[in-house]
């Protein structure tokens, strides 16, 4: 939730033992970005760091010199959720020479020098990618089926990998074909739009393949209104498995999910322990992440925590 | 159809012949044609909308003309740009002050052409080069200032010294005396003469008759969009002028002669009653009675505060002290809203900045402060607006008279008299009119003359600002005089002459 | 005393030369060229009373932006502009989402009501604020509506808490999903606004007096407008449209999504103005331009979903399309392609004069660059230019 | 004419002398001196401002105060700089340039692709400095020529611009060409422990000239001019169509060479870099004070505007308890306060 505006001012630690970290989001730019800044901000309450949290309101430049005031601020290890996966060498390259160390989440960075980082925690999004596909193959390969699939923001990491994924895992399955893909930016007016115009001129779709939730709500709202039947007539996998998702997988108008994870504030602060004590950690560390069909989806609901 | 006049034995250094100008739905010129010769002065005539400002526009590049042609030295031209024009040796200075507002004087006086040293611009030469060509026309201004701060008429000199400031071969002059007085035309005149005499050709425009007369050699007469005559001054009769003029006999002219004072009960309660009012840095505070049915006077050099006065009299600009009663109740003039509701009504002098609302059609200028006073919701019924722009057109003879016209396409001295038409529709019981008559053709300032001494004669109080002192003289019963910001001196008009009202603003006089 | 030609007023005749011409031209040519590349846009079919089909698409996806898009023309023909209105939407979602997502009777009509109420609300406050400031403060229309573009989005986030907000009221939802004689509720409640502001604007004086105050402040405060007030409102009406807009787009989906919602919907909306014809200078304007302008923009985006443009093509096939319509749009080529047209038919009719100056741009100084005239009945451009709905 | 300096009393006169002026009156004078239509009061103002808001962040925020910090406004902005640079001339004209935080991407996207296919730095510095400057000229013969607006010029300029990221480019390049990282990793050290990027030195040099080219050639006066009154400007002759297109064409080319900048400051090439960042250009300058209207403004204005919106950003960080919410709250409120306290304590001087 909302944080106390009047909590900074107190950088520098590690004299007195606590550690500082400084953590730079991405933005809170869905519903799942909003869960993954909580897990962080809970985790590190629980673990006793001292968080300086900075949103870059989606923009590199803004994360770079966050970062940067977080190497002015001496924090003692240094988080982040990269917005776009190029461009860190530098200031990563600032943070090694001031002793910092730094932990990726969520989102990789592409440099070749990887000595830059410490490790790597977060999701695979070709796999995730996959995992929709390798779904779709078994349980819609045995009949023709004309999938839309609804991109994420044009250019984005997660979009474009998603894409990959699914790809590799249908090719060979001649049943199943991709018939339109646009991009609905992520968000449920932007599915809700495009999946509507799919339905116009594409009559003939019976599967969606949405990269989040929040398009494949949006989805669902345009098959209901050109009077379809979402889960049946159309069937539906998407990603995320954020609550509303959930449920609506649980009421049967989603066909399968494919969790993408956003509670790893607590691994993040175990690294970030391990880190800053100096311990080896391994360079990649991926997030327990699961998949879910209708049934799990029924029973995990009442214990969801996003 | 035109008279050939007698000319000068050398070759003249403009020659247009043959110009035609269309604009949609208006033959702006027909077949016009004019000569100058080096080192005469020369006069374009005509009425309001005669054509005098687009002749000159297609001389200078402005607009393309359709066909004829243009020589200048012998060589046809057709400019494409002003640039153009300016670079074969035409200087101009057009009839709406074309400066811009947001720099200094200097720099509006040298753009465009400003001394360099290495590559980058010389301020000091700028400033110097500045100072000598206020000075040649005796104009003490802070070369320094920025321009739009100024008075209209100010920036109109500076607007001359910028055309002064070349070593041209012909200067343009749009109606440049349209709102100075005695003394600056004085000036300018001189100042003209001298690049005369050095031979540079000059193209004059103006509606007043005696300047006409002092300044020009030879005359060409535009009527309607028509070439009339081209004539020596000296063996042209005003008469005759005026005749070929607005093409027939101009009764109205004798009306020209002084109206009579109207008479005013003493001991009556003013109908507008200032007492202390001024503003801090304009006018020092100034007390002032306008009575029902009287005219009102104000007379003072160039800046000597006239506009400052009536701007607070409207509550333009917010009074800094005083008070202000209309017919015996006080007020607080903070608006011109609040100002409207008492019945006051402001004509400014800076039509272009404050008057016309060039977007919108005659009709709408006309309409829009009775608009504004019935407040949005109660829009003017479509046929009573239409009744009443007629009416006033009629009364005020605009030309075009196209309700529909976009007024931004109308000659200035139209525009004015829609701005008028706009005021006077408003049936004001004070009206502040703040030189009325620029730009306005002698016809029709006879008209206005005449308008505003009816409307006075019915009970409506006119305060009348003008540069032309004699305009202020035959028209007022009361004249304050202003000099430097403060009222100096309060004479009866009928009584005063034009001697004893300059020797009341040349001396500072007495309070009265 | 000579004549002064006098001509026939043509209030209603179709001007060539005017930009709500070209716009609605090049609407057809977007809408021709649906029909011939995609077959199946303009089936329309009937479904439990409904209408559906891409053109019923196209209508129920323009119009948020297209309400939005006139109050926006409002705010231009004043000389300002209002970044903010995205941001206004989504607070106006939010408010809504969360009274009905807080409320102990989520379904009921009443619950519905008081939301809708409260965001309505919320948007008028939220105009007077931005009206304020440009109005009375002074602040740079661009600078000051930058400031609740910018914190609007986070007071909306601080509303949902950064979550998306679902919500089911039958009521509420009716904004969105409902239906008024077989078509969307959406559309005829645009359409209503639409028809109240034309007749606002037509038939009271309040589109003159706007006119006037973007056309020169300091002459309308002389002539006694109220320009302040005048100025003060239509950001207000804005604001308003963006409430509504907001209030439409999230019942669409049934989601507030504070974060999201209403993204960059204030350039689609002062682009369907500009595309209208409408000069961002201040002065005249024109509704049905607008109207014109956003079709235009929604058509577009909805062809190339329905044709399924490749993703990375999309934008620079949007781009395509929209420097055409400008070029269309191009004083002087218009000029020139009327010309074309005119000589075409008669030959005699003498040459008008072209606009020399350098750089005589919104404003000309010529009389031919404003308009060129279809024929010399065109006497007043201007009025002609306007359609039905000024 | 009239002598109306109401000191002197006599009729018509040659100019006075100006008497002899205390230092008081000087330094006023000096304040109130205008240039080329812009007032130094007004961005003497925005800088005390300025430093007000930077001395709260010391003293509110602990390491606030290292010099480091105050150069890292700079670090962080180079690009911006250029960019408002650009935006100020042709706002100075009363146009607008919404095209180039796109230009900015466009940039990244040519540089990254480019030196990605192995071609030589040099080149594909020029060639992404022309590409800028061609579109920028597009834009402004579009503008002067064919009578456009240039909002909605520009607005199309940003789609193309944007529209051809995508084409070129989906996902985001990185660059390891030794000149660019060389560039970008290598600072200027300074006494202190402080450092300055090449970027910043670039950026500061184009103030430099801008503010040159601004004040003491007739391509600057013109500028003014045509921002004060475009239709006079042309009436007195001078080149406003030359100079319009150009004012745009150096926009384009200041986009191009902010986004060889931002390329060094990220070492990446993406179609989604930089979205909005042409209104964060445009309300530098005019947080700066420059009017929208055009005609007035100075180019150290917008290096001012620039600042403030770092000083902003900077403020944010260092908080490091904000939530994107009270983030985004906290960055209107700031820009409120500063622009009403600037609106207000200008006021009274115009
Ligand atoms: N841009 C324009 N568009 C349409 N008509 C125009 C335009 N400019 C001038 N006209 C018309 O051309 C005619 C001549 O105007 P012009 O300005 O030359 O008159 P003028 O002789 O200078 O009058 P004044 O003494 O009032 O200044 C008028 O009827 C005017 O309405
Ligand atoms: N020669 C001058 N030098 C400097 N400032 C001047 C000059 N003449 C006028 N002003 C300024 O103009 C203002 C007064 O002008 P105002 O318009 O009230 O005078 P006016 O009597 O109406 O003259 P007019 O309307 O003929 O210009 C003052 O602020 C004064 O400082
Ligand atoms: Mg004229
Ligand atoms: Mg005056």
């Amino acid at each position: 939730g909302s944080s106390d505006s009047g909590s900074g001012g107190s950088g520098g630690g590690g004299e007195d033992g606590s550690i500082t970290m400084g953590f730079s989001q991405v933005g809170a730019e869905s519903g799942w970005r909003t869960a993954n800044t909580q897990s962080i901000q809970d985790s590190a309450e629980e673990a006793g760091i001292e968080l300086q949290f900075s949103d870059a309101q989606g923009e590199q430049e803004n994360q770079i010199s966050a970062i940067r005031s977080f190497i002015q601020q001496r924090v003692d290890v240094i988080a982040f959720s990269p917005v776009v996966e190029t461009g860190w060498d530098s200031v990563l390259l600032e943070a090694q020479r001031a002793g910092i160390p730094v932990i990726l989440t969520d989102r990789s960075v592409d440099s070749e020098d990887d000595s830059l980082y410490e490790t790597f925690l977060g999701s695979d999004f070709v796999e995730e990618g996959k995992k929709a596909g390798e779904w779709a193959v078994e349980n819609w390969g045995s009949q023709p089926t004309y999938v839309a699939e609804l991109q994420g923001t044009t250019g984005a990491a997660p979009a474009l990998d998603r894409q990959e994924g699914f790809a590799d895992a249908i090719e060979g399955t001649d049943n199943i074909q991709v018939v339109a893909s646009q991009s609905g930016d992520f968000t449920r007016a932007g599915g809700r739009e495009v999946m509507e115009a799919m339905l116009n001129s594409n009559p003939q779709i019976n599967a969606v393949y949405a990269h989040n939730d929040d398009m494949a709500l949006g989805a669902i709202e345009a098959i209901e209104a050109a009077g379809k039947v979402p889960g049946k007539d159309i069937q539906i996998i998407s990603v995320d498995a954020v609550r509303d998702g959930m449920q609506a997988l649980a009421d049967g108008k989603i066909n399968f999910i494919v969790e993408c994870n956003p509670l790893l504030g607590g691994q993040l602060m175990d690294l970030a322990e391990k880190v800053v004590a100096g311990e080896d950690v391994p360079k990649r560390v991926v997030t327990e992440e699961t998949t879910f069909t209708q049934e799990q989806a029924i029973e995990a609901l009442p214990n969801r925590q996003y | 159809m035109s008279t050939a006049a007698p000319r000068p034995a050398a070759a003249p250094v403009v020659e247009m012949s043959g110009i035609t100008i269309e604009f949609p739905g208006v033959r702006a010129l027909d077949g016009v044609g004019l000569r100058l010769f080096p080192g005469e002065v020369h006069a374009l005539m005509g009425e309001n909308g005669a054509g005098k400002s687009t002749l000159i526009k297609a001389l200078t590049g402005v607009y393309r003309y359709d066909s004829g042609t243009v020589t200048v030295d012998g060589v046809e031209q057709q400019f494409a740009t002003p640039a153009d024009a300016q670079a074969a040796g035409i200087s101009t200075v057009y009839q709406e002050v074309n400066l811009c507002p947001n720099l200094t004087v200097t720099e509006n006086v040298v753009l465009g052409r400003e001394p360099r040293k290495r590559g980058s611009i010389d301020r000091r030469a700028s400033r110097e080069r500045t100072r000598r060509v206020l000075a040649e026309l005796n104009l003490d201004l802070d070369p320094g200032s920025i321009l739009g701060r100024h008075p209209i008429a100010l920036q109109q000199l500076v607007a001359i010294a910028r055309a002064v400031d070349t070593d041209a071969k012909v200067l343009v002059l749009d109606e440049p005396t349209s709102s100075l007085d005695a003394g600056e035309v004085a000036e300018l005149f001189r100042v003209v003469r001298t690049l005369r005499d050095r031979g540079v050709a000059i193209l004059f425009v103006s509606h007043f008759l005696d300047q006409v007369y002092e300044i020009s050699d030879r005359m060409t007469v535009l009527r309607n969009g028509r070439l009339v005559a081209e004539h020596r001054t000296a063996e042209l009769p005003r008469l005759q002028l005026v005749q070929e003029m607005i093409g027939r006999e101009l009764s109205t002219l004798e009306h020209l002669e002084r109206e009579p004072a109207h008479e005013a009960p003493a001991d009556a309660v003013p109908r507008l009653r200032a007492r202390g009012l001024g503003r801090t840095g304009a006018i020092a505070p100034t007390d002032l009675d306008v009575h029902a049915g009287r005219v009102t006077g104000l007379a003072g050099l160039l800046g000597s505060g006239r506009t400052e006065l009536t701007r607070l009299l409207f509550g333009a600009d917010r009074a800094s002290s005083g008070t202000v009663e209309v017919d015996g109740r006080p007020v607080k003039l903070r608006t011109p809203r609040t100002a409207i509701a008492e019945g006051i009504a402001f004509c400014s002098e800076d039509r272009k900045g404050e008057g016309v609302v060039g977007d919108l059609t005659v009709r709408d200028n006309v309409l829009l402060a009775l608009q504004a006073r019935r407040g949005w919701l109660r829009r003017i019924p479509t046929k009573q607006g239409d009744e009443l722009v007629a009416k006033y057109i009629k009364a005020l003879d605009i030309r075009p008279a196209h309700p529909d016209a976009l007024i931004r396409n109308l000659s200035g001295g139209n525009q004015q008299k829609v701005l008028l038409a706009r005021w006077l529709l408003t049936e004001p019981r004070l009206l502040l009119l703040d030189e009325p008559t620029r730009g306005i053709d002698i016809g029709a300032k006879a008209q206005i003359q005449a308008l505003v001494s009816q409307l006075a004669s019915e009970g409506m109080s006119v305060v009348f600002v003008s540069a032309e002192l004699e305009e202020v003289l035959r028209i007022s019963d009361r004249i304050t005089v202003l000099r430097d910001h403060r009222t100096v001196a309060d004479v009866d008009g009928s009584t005063a002459t034009l001697d004893s009202v300059v020797d009341l603003i040349a001396s500072g006089g007495d309070r009265a | 005393m000579p004549e002064t030609p006098t001509e026939p007023r043509t209030r209603r005749r179709l001007d060539m030369s005017s930009p709500v011409v070209w716009a609605a031209s090049a609407l057809l040519v977007l809408l021709v060229f649906n029909a011939v590349v995609n077959p199946g846009f303009f089936a329309l079919r009937i479904q439990d009373g409904h209408l559906f089909g891409s053109p019923v698409d196209v209508l129920k996806n323009v119009a948020p932006t297209l309400l939005i898009a006139v109050g926006m023309t409002l705010v231009i023909a004043t000389r300002g502009i209002d970044l903010s209105v995205g941001a206004v939407l989504a607070i106006s979602g939010a408010v809504s989402f969360t009274i009905i997502d807080g409320s102990s009777d989520p379904t009921s009509p009443a619950t519905a009501a008081v939301a809708i109420g409260t965001a309505l609300a919320v948007g008028l406050v939220l105009g007077a604020w931005n009206g304020f400031l440009v109005s009375v403060v002074g602040i740079q229309p661009i600078i000051a509506t930058l400031v609740l573009m910018t914190a609007g989005r986070g007071l909306a986030m601080l509303v949902t808490d950064g979550q998306i907000i679902t919500a089911e009221n039958p009521a509420f939802d009716w904004l969105g999903g409902g239906f008024v004689l077989g078509l969307p509720a959406q559309v005829v409640l645009t359409l209503l606004v639409l028809l109240v502001v034309a007749a606002l604007t037509r038939r009271t004086a309040l589109g003159t007096l706007i006119e006037a105050v973007g056309t020169n402040p300091e002459a309308a405060r002389l002539a006694g407008v109220r320009s302040r007030s005048i100025t003060w409102t239509v950001y207000v009406f804005v604001a308003f449209t963006a409430a509504v807009a907001g209030l439409m787009t999230n019942a669409n989906v049934s989601a507030a999504d504070a974060n999201r919602a209403g993204l960059f919907i204030e350039l689609d909306a002062i682009l369907a103005v500009v595309i209208g014809g409408t000069s961002l200078a201040g002065g005249r304007y024109s509704l049905t331009g607008t109207v014109l302008g956003a079709l235009i923009l929604q058509t577009l985006t909805t062809t190339t979903l329905t044709m399924g443009v490749p993703d990375e093509y999309v934008r620079l096939f949007k781009a395509v399309v929209i420097i055409a319509v400008f070029l269309l749009q191009a004083p002087r080529i218009r000029a020139a392609l009327g010309r074309r047209r005119r000589s075409a038919r008669t030959s005699t009719s003498p040459a008008v004069p072209v606009p020399a100056v350098e750089g005589d741009d919104v404003r000309p100084l010529t009389p031919a660059s404003s308009a060129e005239p279809a024929d010399a009945t065109a006497a007043e451009p201007t009025t002609t230019d306007q359609g039905a709905l000024r | 004419m009239t002598a109306t300096d109401s000191a002197t009393g006599t009729a018509p006169a040659p100019a006075p002398e100006r008497p002899d002026r205390s230092l008081g009156q000087a330094a006023y004078a000096w304040l109130r001196r205008t240039d080329t239509g812009s007032s130094t009061f007004s961005v003497l103002v925005t800088a005390l401002l300025l430093v007000v808001l930077f001395g709260a962040g010391t003293l509110r925020y602990e390491n606030f105060g290292y010099p480091q910090v105050a150069l890292n406004l700079l670090v962080d902005n180079a690009h911006l700089i250029v960019l408002a640079v650009g935006m100020t001339f042709v706002i100075l004209t009363g146009g607008i340039d919404l095209s180039s935080g796109a230009v900015v991407a466009l940039s990244t996207v040519i540089a990254a692709s480019l030196l990605q296919k192995g071609w030589a730095a040099p080149l594909v510095i020029v060639l992404v400095l022309a590409t800028g400057t061609l579109l920028g000229w597009a834009m402004g013969a579009a503008v002067h020529h064919l009578q456009l607006q240039p909002f909605i010029v520009t607005l199309a300029g940003m789609f193309l611009a944007r529209g051809l990221c995508f084409v070129i480019s989906e996902p985001s390049i990185p660059i390891r060409d030794d000149l660019f990282t060389g560039l970008a990793q290598n600072v200027i050290e300074l006494p202190g422990n402080t450092y300055l990027t090449y970027g910043v030195l670039i950026a500061l040099v184009v103030v430099a000239i801008a503010v040159y080219v601004l004040h003491r050639t007739r391509f600057g006066r013109t500028v003014y001019a045509i921002g004060g009154n475009e239709q006079s400007a042309g009436l007195m002759g001078l080149a406003v169509g030359r100079t319009k297109v150009a004012v745009y064409a150096i926009s384009g080319f200041c986009s191009a060479l902010g986004g060889l900048l931002f390329s060094l400051y990220i070492l990446s090439g993406w179609s989604l870099h930089a979205i909005g960042m042409e209104l964060d250009a445009i309300a530098a300058v005019v947080i700066g004070g420059t009017l929208l209207t055009g005609g007035s403004g100075l180019v150290v204005g917008s290096l001012l505007g620039v600042l403030v919106l770092g000083t902003i950003q900077s403020l944010i960080s260092f908080d490091g308890g904000l939530s994107s919410w009270w983030t985004k709250i906290t960055i209107g409120v700031l820009l409120l306060v500063f622009v009403v306290v600037q609106r207000l304590s200008t006021r009274s001087s115009r």
